[in-house]
């Protein structure tokens, strides 16, 4: 009995640890259902909050806008980024070339790189090549921070396909493009599926690059959207904002819940070992 | 078809991977390149792949120097040693991707992948995919994508270093059987002197990206030019012991440490024209020196015994000098135990100490 | 010379591309120096934009008091987040217990949430524990962040350990632990280096968390400091927004240069082929 | 000390990895377990180590049991296939490392740390880190600190698999000779049948998880007592027919596809006693048969011929059936040939199919 007891410590603890986080989804999920909350008691029971649905909320966009220019973020971020890594990495990890050695620290520099002290540098060439305040914009911006990691992940990838492979590829009759389009590419698709999922709900979550160069309501994504319904009144209706942020957060999951085999390969596709 | 290399030499930076090797390969031969690991054999079969390029010299295919030819236009086959299979495709996939390529109608593909597929005997694998399939399998479904474009050349890559020690003697008889059956001209790659043994016609010995010998099996075995190749063909390799030779009362012997060995006859004027007194390093395979209690050409004590079931290995020291002898199953010492060794005249050999040739050829 | 012509074609391009970037760099280095610029000339070159060094900006805290509130943000935090990971991280490479495969998707899954959509359950939960407008607080927040991550770049390396050495270990005499600490731990030293400067310099530049849970001003780190210049006047004072970002800037390009061969552990240590 | 297993399993959930194993390994001796991949050999030795629990069963250190010792407990020293060297610590650091964790004094550490040192010979590389070292280098260090505790039991997981090929045959004698001169009781696990017959004085052969034979290895190769131990051991593998006994006029013969063999003499009446008209399996060693262009006991067609040096080994088909035979090295015939085989009526062996037992022993 007492071993038994002593087993169950570090159960208790975990429980004791995890309780505020969930108790923390759980308030959000009840807010967003009732007009007031004294601490997780709601009182009453409404769907008001949810309105956003089908009304937009004051001078604001609808919900669908919304949506609609996350989407139009979301989806091209993670094509560039795909695209461009799958090829950025397999020259990082086949070619030989000068500055290789070089670009990969570089690479890896500019992953680590606090991109809050970019911003002002991005601002002023942003406004010079007039894209200030457009998706696209954004959307370049986006791209590049993404690219290191991206770059990274998909070099891993490749490092893990044999030269044989390749060099049975060109015996066979195929030219170096080719090789890399039907034998490579198809041998890691698993990678770029995960970094295609990574990269798209890295664009659905995120909140400084488009809150700092898009103005305009109607272009922003969702997360900024949910920012300006704290920030800008003195009074908060947390019931709307908890219903929007669950808004934001059901499509994530749902995601996550179908796809998380594809990012595991994320990781552990590119390490020896894996999971 | 027959390949000529004319003074090939590939170099990476100031290595010289490969080094003026000239070797020709008759039309229908199965030649090993072999050698220890970095001797730059797996570098010459790349550059006969068109995968690198050779820095100088020339590589004919038949009367085409094809140097500058990518891999390719080469009309070669290729087995690697990881087998190279594409892990999307199925193994009829595999096999006629080469084919696909050549936009070969559909019917001819087809046909020719059956038949293929007959031949090296994987008909009942066709849908399945590479990771499904044994080593073995593997192995069969690469050697007919390599065969399936009809190649000029076929290049195996150690095509047997990935397979179980049972499953390797039986593909050795089956891989040289087919190629000479099927009479394409064939060069494979091996670190394993035994497969280079058994499987080729001829051998391409190299170290350090030299060609040292170039000769068939037997020939290597029974009469080694260098001392190197003495070494590295055979296994247990052969026992090297430095001896003197001594001339005395007209006759010649061989002396050494613990080592008193007259000789006659033929090999005796072979020997003595080598000049008394000179140093040489005397060779002798295991199964050329029998062991005794009573007297011999050597003293020799008992390391240790190693039975092989079919010979005891008797691990011995001669003096210093480690020797390992083959004797009948039945022989047994104990450790340390004192014997006397006596060698085949007939089968010795010498070699220079310096130059490392051998001496008596 | 057409195929030498064709070959600086790529050159070509990438210095094009690569332009808007350094022209924002230079921007940045000029304006810090100078009253005002047009463009990228400058004019009237004054020291006077780096005087936040020797006095306080107007009613704001000295930069120095800024500094420090940065370090007892990010050196906990960088200690915190390794102490933890290398332990999870052996946990989840060694030992096999029930749900250890759960955690680990888990684990992933959280590395790419959104963390923007927390904020609001994490703020409520500060306020319960009292830890809101603390610096423990936002290292706990941001260690809990971070550890996703930690813990798959420490499972990586750890799953580079053979478990060979491991066993040779037990048998020459030592306790599981005492493995741990004097056979493994030594091994993945340079993991361990790498994810502490990964996570030091994650913490310098950290801007959402900080700026969300911290209110005095006196304890916010540098980048909700240099953020907090630009957005408070209707007038900005960009030479001293260039400034300070600078003075962000440099430590951490000095670490980088310095820490370079530890940060690319990070990745290709866990990593076959490598660099 | 002697070691004792009883009934010993291991299970994974529902896999038998070792299924009640039952060994006594006596003071001194140096045993091999052997078998192919997979049969449990190197769970059973992580049982020994103390690494694995035993699902069911006793391990017996001399008279203590010591299933739920822990490996620090147990007084053993073991070399893994990878050396598993420190790789952060020098040669030195690695050696004593043992030494350490027992607090022994400085001085009683340097001394027995150099004493190992000069016995296995890397007295010159103490201050090296292990990266530094050849592979040959490396397992001389990892002996060493698995000697260096004086373990009563040394543990060696597939010593020589890492090692090249010469480097091996070195190692196998200088391994056995150190066994012997120090004679502490030593298991080692392999895969390859001529490491477990060339080393050890016992081999306990494992197939899926069960103890097949545990024997001398010259019994193993001359008497094995079941089908499995036949083709495991010995390398090119025995061949098996498959035969009929047959009795007319009073005698006795083996017939099968093509063979026709009459006996005579003591073999003739044990095999008359095993029933006329029985089906067995006969099997016979690659150097048994000989070779002969005009009659013997089977007629064989030549698949191909792959030299030795030492021998010429001979692949044939007796009808459909592939027989090894190794021949004179001047044997030469084209393929295609018909040859007759003869058998060596002593050293014939006969398995039942159904049982797979040997009938003959």
């Amino acid at each position: 009995m007492p071993n038994r007891l002593r087993s169950a410590i570090p159960y208790v603890l975990l429980i004791l640890l995890t309780t505020p986080i969930l108790v923390g989804y759980l308030w959000l999920f009840i807010s967003s259902m009732s007009a007031r909350t004294y601490g997780l008691r709601p009182e009453g029971l409404t769907l008001e909050n949810w309105r956003f649905l089908v009304e937009p909320i004051r001078s604001r966009p609808s919900i669908w806008q919304v949506l609609l220019s996350t989407l139009a973020f979301a989806i091209p971020l993670g094509l560039l980024d795909v695209t461009i890594s799958s090829m950025a990495g397999y020259a990082l990890s086949r070619l030989r070339f000068p500055g290789r050695r070089m670009f990969l620290s570089f690479t890896i520099v500019l992953h680590a790189f606090p991109s809050a002290t970019l911003l002002i540098a991005i601002f002023f060439v942003l406004r010079a090549i007039k894209l200030y305040d457009s998706i696209l914009g954004v959307v370049l911006v986006s791209v590049s921070l993404g690219l290191p990691l991206g770059i990274w992940l998909m070099k891993g990838f490749y490092d893990n396909v044999s030269w044989d492979i390749e060099m049975a590829a060109l015996i066979d009759g195929c030219s170096r493009l080719r090789t890399w389009w039907s034998v490579v590419l198809p041998i890691i698709r698993p990678g770029l599926a995960a970094l295609l999922i990574f990269s798209f709900l890295g664009g659905w979550g995120a909140y400084i690059i488009p809150y700092t160069f898009l103005v305009t309501a109607t272009i922003q994504p969702i997360s900024v959207f949910l920012q300006s319904l704290t920030g800008d009144y003195t009074f908060v209706n947390y019931g709307v904002v908890t219903a929007v942020g669950l808004f934001q957060l059901l499509p994530v999951l749902l995601f996550y819940l179908f796809t998380q085999r594809y990012l595991l390969n994320l990781y552990s596709g590119g390490m020896k070992g894996g999971a | 078809m027959e390949i000529a290399l004319d003074n090939l030499s590939k170099h990476f930076g100031k290595v010289k991977a490969v080094d003026e090797v000239s070797i020709k390969v008759p039309d229908g031969e199965f030649v090993a390149l072999l050698g220890p690991s970095g001797c730059g054999k797996t570098t010459l079969l790349l550059m006969l792949a068109g995968i690198y390029k050779p820095t100088t010299g020339t590589i004919r295919f038949g009367e085409k120097v094809v140097n500058d030819l990518l891999p390719k236009d080469r009309k070669i086959g290729m087995v690697f040693q990881s087998y190279a299979l594409y892990p999307h495709m199925s193994v009829y996939e595999n096999i006629v991707f080469p084919l696909r390529l050549q936009r070969l109608p559909a019917n001819v593909v087809r046909d020719r992948a059956h038949k293929m597929a007959e031949l090296v005997q994987v008909q009942g694998l066709l849908d399945r995919k590479p990771g499904q399939l044994s080593g073995g399998q593997q192995q069969r479904v690469a050697l007919s994508r390599a065969l399936i474009k009809e190649p000029d050349l076929l290049l195996l890559d150690e095509p047997l270093s990935n397979l179980d020690a049972k499953l390797r003697i039986a593909m050795r008889a089956e891989i040289k059987r087919l190629q000479k059956d099927l009479g394409i001209t064939t060069i494979f790659v091996t670190h394993d002197q035994l497969e280079a043994m058994t499987m080729a016609d001829r051998i391409a010995l190299l170290n350090n990206g030299k060609l040292v010998a170039y000769s068939q099996p037997h020939d290597l075995y029974d009469r080694p030019k260098t001392l190197f190749a003495a070494e590295f063909i055979g296994s247990p390799p052969m026992n090297f012991l430095r001896i003197r030779i001594e001339e005395k009362d007209g006759g010649v012997a061989l002396a050494g440490e613990g080592i008193q060995m007259p000789l006659a006859g033929e090999i005796a004027q072979k020997v003595k024209s080598l000049g008394g007194g000179r140093e040489v390093i005397l060779g002798i395979r295991p199964e050329d020196i029998t062991v005794a209690t009573d007297s011999g050409d050597a003293k020799a004590e008992v390391y240790i015994i190693e039975p092989l079931g079919r010979d005891m290995l008797v691990d011995l020291h001669v003096q210093a000098t480690p020797v390992r002898v083959l004797a009948p199953p039945t022989f047994n010492a104990p450790i340390g135990a004192s014997v006397a060794l006596t060698m085949d005249r007939t089968k010795i050999h010498l070699f220079d100490p310096q130059t490392e040739q051998a001496l008596l050829n």
